[in-house]
């Protein structure tokens, strides 16, 4: 589980979003919704492993992808890696997303959360599951820059809002769930009211006789919490990756606490890393103080 | 060439090597598992168990400050009971002898533990940690106050045979008077230091980011202060002293030996490196090697000479 | 846009801006001007001066630690008189505020610096390291015994009428009660923290590496326990406080701020990066533009909220 | 004082030295026995910067070099950097060694000790000043990788030492000073013992008439301290530049303490970074608790 992976690729997408391309041991064993956690430095600061989702899988390969944003020194001195380089890994992490068999899988992403629900996206059957993706970001530059080409190359159905309207329906993403899940009312409305530049138009394809819809989420705590709020209302299984600070990543330090409810009602701790990073949305608290 | 001695006497116990791994950064000995085989070490540590379980404080619970991080876990644990029914049979199974660390918010409390810790299984040594608070003298940690220290001591010791390891907290303002109590109180082993008290403040909310407000500071960071507390503990007492704070490398495990530890415990460092105990065992066999030293115990306090 | 007000008052004392260089890390203010003229500062405070010329500790007296490093300077200095008749004549030219901070022995030391220092110089505060052991009471240092600390604060308090910052130690149990026991002594202000003592040990000769065996450890490693006691201590006590202890950045600066610290002092970052002190005078100004700030003192204490 | 200063070269020459070539403000002003501060990490670990001596000053081109032993994690990191990134170096710092405008110059270096001495070898007028190295090192490798074709191309009367007698006179170069400075008797023994590979016999060229003999000495503080005596047992003025581990090197922490006897012998501080690192080695106090 710890290895060493050689970089083939570490380069900018623009809006601060890398994509690093790692050969080695992990591909092997990676299932999508798990992690790798990098050792990004060499010195003892910035001390700790930096965690990222694994947002593509090439077995054959033997390859992982992730995409990872520039927010802090961790991740700013990763960008100095070249390829050739190796780093340190451990990985794969986690437990991930259950990959459906039939029905309809709604893969819903705020902003960066895109990522791991890639390798959602790429592991599905398509012939077998109807996809689509709901993706909300901050503008059309921050969509474009951080992959609405790769959902565009893989034939996906998606449809997007951006905060500031710059591009699909203006607003939250959940906006877009709301409509996809009951489409006679709501989604009637967003149709209208999205942009013709926007894809939103994908929403009101028929929904009709839609047995088994399941939803994969991935972003902001807010965002997720909304998102199982809906599905919850709508009646619909859905999965949440969460994130949490990290120190071990493996489930020895207990750092990583969340609080899920338990089928009979009792929130109990959950490690993020190692019980997580994926849970039933139905059973997270969301707000520890309530 | 004749292998390098590495038995390590402490007090009652004796281990196979002087490396071990300190509490609350190992689990319950299962996760490391996957890297390497923990009968490789001379002990491991579990997480600080309670009477009842704990469910800790809220997220955030860890971050990262340079060359450390603070964790306010607030020990979160399954009890007692469950450790012993659930937990104690899965550690059985190491094959590696197993400190239990003990946490409490009452003299009863750690009474209670003692007195419930078989004395005729895979637990090597109860380790006591006395940086909690004593709930029943305003919150004040047991282990600042000698008198509390050393009344804790006292009420393990009653309890159980196991030896007894007393875990110093280093924030006060004179360890040395720490340790007597302790001494005083029972214990046959003193392990140091426990974390610092820090806080960071996140200055986008504005708020303390740990959930707890502030939290315990470990990793290399504290190393220096780590050393030195060992330094003045064993010019002043003569039980022996498992040192940790920050050790990362072999040659950190060292600096803690020659300062007077007779053994190491590695925390922080196996979030960042999980084979770092393994390559502190190697090391200091390679140093003495090089250094003509058969035994390991014989660099136990060179720094004083 | 109206520019940022950067104003800070710290009692009696008014300064451009809250960002101050620490005692023993900007010599007697003539070094840095290489770099930037001083008087841009809020205020520099000069090296810990004695009654009498001190040498100091042999070498080696630097080492580096993870993120920090350990001094045992050991209060090399002029001495008081060459101070007042070499030094604070030229400091007068750097049209700064200067702090000087004063170290003794007993509490006649600080007395008789405390009188000496005149009021109608450049002088704009005294800084009382209390850090120093009390000759007269085995050693201790004062800073760690409250009544000590109240002393020394009343003894200096009644010799003059600048303004008396007391610079706490953070090698103690409880801060808080220090930073109580110098209000009543009389402290303006207080400044905290000073160096958490520590030690490094050479593993090739397996001596210590300070020729004073142990030094004080300073850096970004102490900032969280740093962070954490400037947060106490606004908690408890109404002095304004100045923020110290591994400040590099502006962000860390603002960290300080929002616990507490009504201005911060620069020490080891000097050594790295010459010009932090101007860096985070420009990124507080920046940091309060962007978030709505139009003074930085509206940001103290923030993280109290 | 505080420069970005270009890296042009930074490669291995062989038992872990390298050689450091920067482009900037520093060679304007910098003389022989100087050094640099220079940062060698962007984290807090390692924290400090590291001080190299000044050991080439090319001042129309604009360029110094620097040697450097990797001997830790701060020179382990340092030889990361590559031609074309920058470094900020504080320098030239220190004051340097007298140059000499006439007379003899005897520069006597212990193993890495040499790089400051090169700087003032190359600005001495070897015209008017007749100048000699003397060196000693671990063993002929070690002389090899560090510099001795440098020597040789500098064209200069050079004598080495090896302790495992690999090469040169087998022994201390303060073995080849004395002889150096007393002819008469040690140095017909040296160059009797002198292997034919070594360059010893530079040694017994004829010294008469030397008047004005000045020596200059970088290396291990015990050498140092004999190549001092031994001076000062043959009259002859001697400049050694001290090592101390340093903090801010400027001046201002006082980390870096040495001490010096003043003409009326009363022992005082000294800054090694400001007030040295060369110092005149009849002054300096060397054993400290003596
Ligand atoms: C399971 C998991 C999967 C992740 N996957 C990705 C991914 O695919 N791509 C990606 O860009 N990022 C991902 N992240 C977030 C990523 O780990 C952090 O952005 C990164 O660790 C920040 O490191 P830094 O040193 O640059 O920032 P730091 O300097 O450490 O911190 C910068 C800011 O980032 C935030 N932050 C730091 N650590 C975390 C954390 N562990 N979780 C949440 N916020 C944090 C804090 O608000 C902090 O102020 C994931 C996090 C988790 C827990
Ligand atoms: C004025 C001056 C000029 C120097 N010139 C050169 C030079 O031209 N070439 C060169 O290779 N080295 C030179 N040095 C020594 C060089 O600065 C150290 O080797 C370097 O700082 C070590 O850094 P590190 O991080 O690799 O080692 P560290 O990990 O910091 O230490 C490794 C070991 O090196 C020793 N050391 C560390 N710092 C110093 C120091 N400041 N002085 C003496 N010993 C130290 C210690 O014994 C330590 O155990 C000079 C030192 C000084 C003070
Ligand atoms: C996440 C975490 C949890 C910890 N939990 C405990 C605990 O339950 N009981 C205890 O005595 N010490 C606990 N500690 C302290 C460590 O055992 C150790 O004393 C300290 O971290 C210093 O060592 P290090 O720097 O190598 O980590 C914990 C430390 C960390 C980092
Ligand atoms: C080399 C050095 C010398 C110091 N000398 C003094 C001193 O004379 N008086 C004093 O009160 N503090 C002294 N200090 C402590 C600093 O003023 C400051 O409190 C401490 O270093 C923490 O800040 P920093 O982490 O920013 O350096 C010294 C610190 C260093 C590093
Ligand atoms: S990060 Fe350690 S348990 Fe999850
Ligand atoms: S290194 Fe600071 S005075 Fe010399």
């Amino acid at each position: 589980m710890l290895h060493r992976e050689t970089v083939l690729e570490n380069r900018s997408l623009g809006s601060a979003i890398y994509r690093l391309v790692l050969k080695g041991a992990v591909a092997a064993t990676a299932r999508p919704g798990q992690f790798v956690h990098v050792q990004v430095g060499t010195a003892t600061d910035p001390l700790l492993r930096r965690p990222f989702s694994i947002a593509g899988i090439d077995r054959p390969k033997g390859e992982v992808t992730i995409y990872y944003r520039v927010t802090g020194r961790g991740t700013a001195l990763l960008t100095r890696v070249r390829a050739g380089e190796t780093l340190s890994v451990i990985g794969p992490v986690g437990k991930g997303f259950t990959v459906p068999a039939a029905g309809e899988l709604l893969l819903v992403a705020g902003g960066i959360g895109l990522f791991p629900l890639l390798a959602l996206l790429a592991a599905v059957d398509r012939l077998a599951v109807r996809v689509k993706v709901l993706w909300g970001g901050e503008n059309r530059r921050f969509l474009e820059d951080v992959g609405r080409a790769t959902l565009f190359q893989m034939g996906v159905d998606y449809a997007v809002a951006t905060v500031d309207g710059s591009m699909g329906h203006p607003g939250l993403v959940t906006d877009l769930l709301q409509a996809a899940l009951a489409p006679e009312t709501a989604a009637g409305q967003q149709a209208e009211s999205a942009p013709s530049g926007g894809q939103a138009g994908a929403l009101v394809k028929s929904p009709e006789g839609r047995t088994a819809i399941t939803v994969a989420a991935c972003g902001p705590k807010g965002m997720l919490q909304a998102v199982a709020a809906c599905c919850g209302r709508a009646g619909v299984p859905v999965e949440v990756s969460l994130e949490e600070r990290m120190a071990c990543g493996i489930g020895a330090c207990l750092g990583c606490a969340c609080l899920v409810r338990t089928a009979e009602g009792t929130p109990v701790r959950r490690r993020v890393c190692k019980d997580g990073p994926v849970f039933d949305g139905r059973e997270v608290v969301w707000d520890e103080t309530g | 060439m004749k292998p390098v001695d590495l038995t390590t006497r402490l007090a009652g116990l004796t281990l196979k090597n002087p490396v071990m791994t300190a509490s609350g950064t190992y689990g319950f000995g299962e996760e490391y598992a996957a890297f390497y085989d923990p009968s490789r070490l001379g002990a491991i540590t579990v997480k600080g168990i309670t009477p009842l379980p704990r469910r800790g404080n809220p997220a955030p619970r860890v971050v990262e400050t340079p060359s450390g991080m603070l964790n306010a876990v607030g020990l979160e644990n399954p009890g007692l009971d469950e450790f012993l029914t659930t937990y104690l049979p899965r550690l059985e199974k190491l094959k590696t002898p197993v400190i239990v660390n003990i946490s409490g918010f009452s003299l009863d409390d750690y009474a209670l533990m003692a007195a419930a810790l078989p004395e005729d299984s895979c637990i090597a040594a109860v380790e006591v940690n006395i940086s909690c608070p004593n709930i029943k003298q305003g919150g004040l940690a047991f282990g600042t106050d000698p008198k509390s220290a050393e009344a804790v001591l006292s009420a393990t010791r009653k309890n159980t045979k196991l030896p007894l390891i007393a875990k110093l907290s280093p924030n006060v303002t004179d360890i040395v008077t720490l340790a007597k109590a302790v001494e005083n109180g029972g214990a046959d082993i003193i392990s140091l230091i426990n974390t610092l008290l820090g806080m960071r403040i996140d200055i986008k909310t504005r708020k303390p980011v740990l959930g707890n407000i502030m939290g315990g500071l470990s990793g290399p960071a504290v190393l220096p202060v780590a050393v030195r507390m060992v330094y003045q503990v064993y010019q002043a007492v003569r039980l022996p002293i498992i040192g940790m704070g920050g050790i990362s490398t072999w040659q950190d495990a060292v600096e803690f030996m020659l300062a007077g530890a007779s053994a190491v415990s590695v925390g922080t460092a196996n979030f960042v490196n999980p084979l770092a105990p393994l390559e502190i065992i190697d090391g200091l066999a390679e140093y003495c090697r090089q250094n003509g030293f058969t035994a390991v115990r014989e660099i136990v306090g060179l720094a004083h000479r």
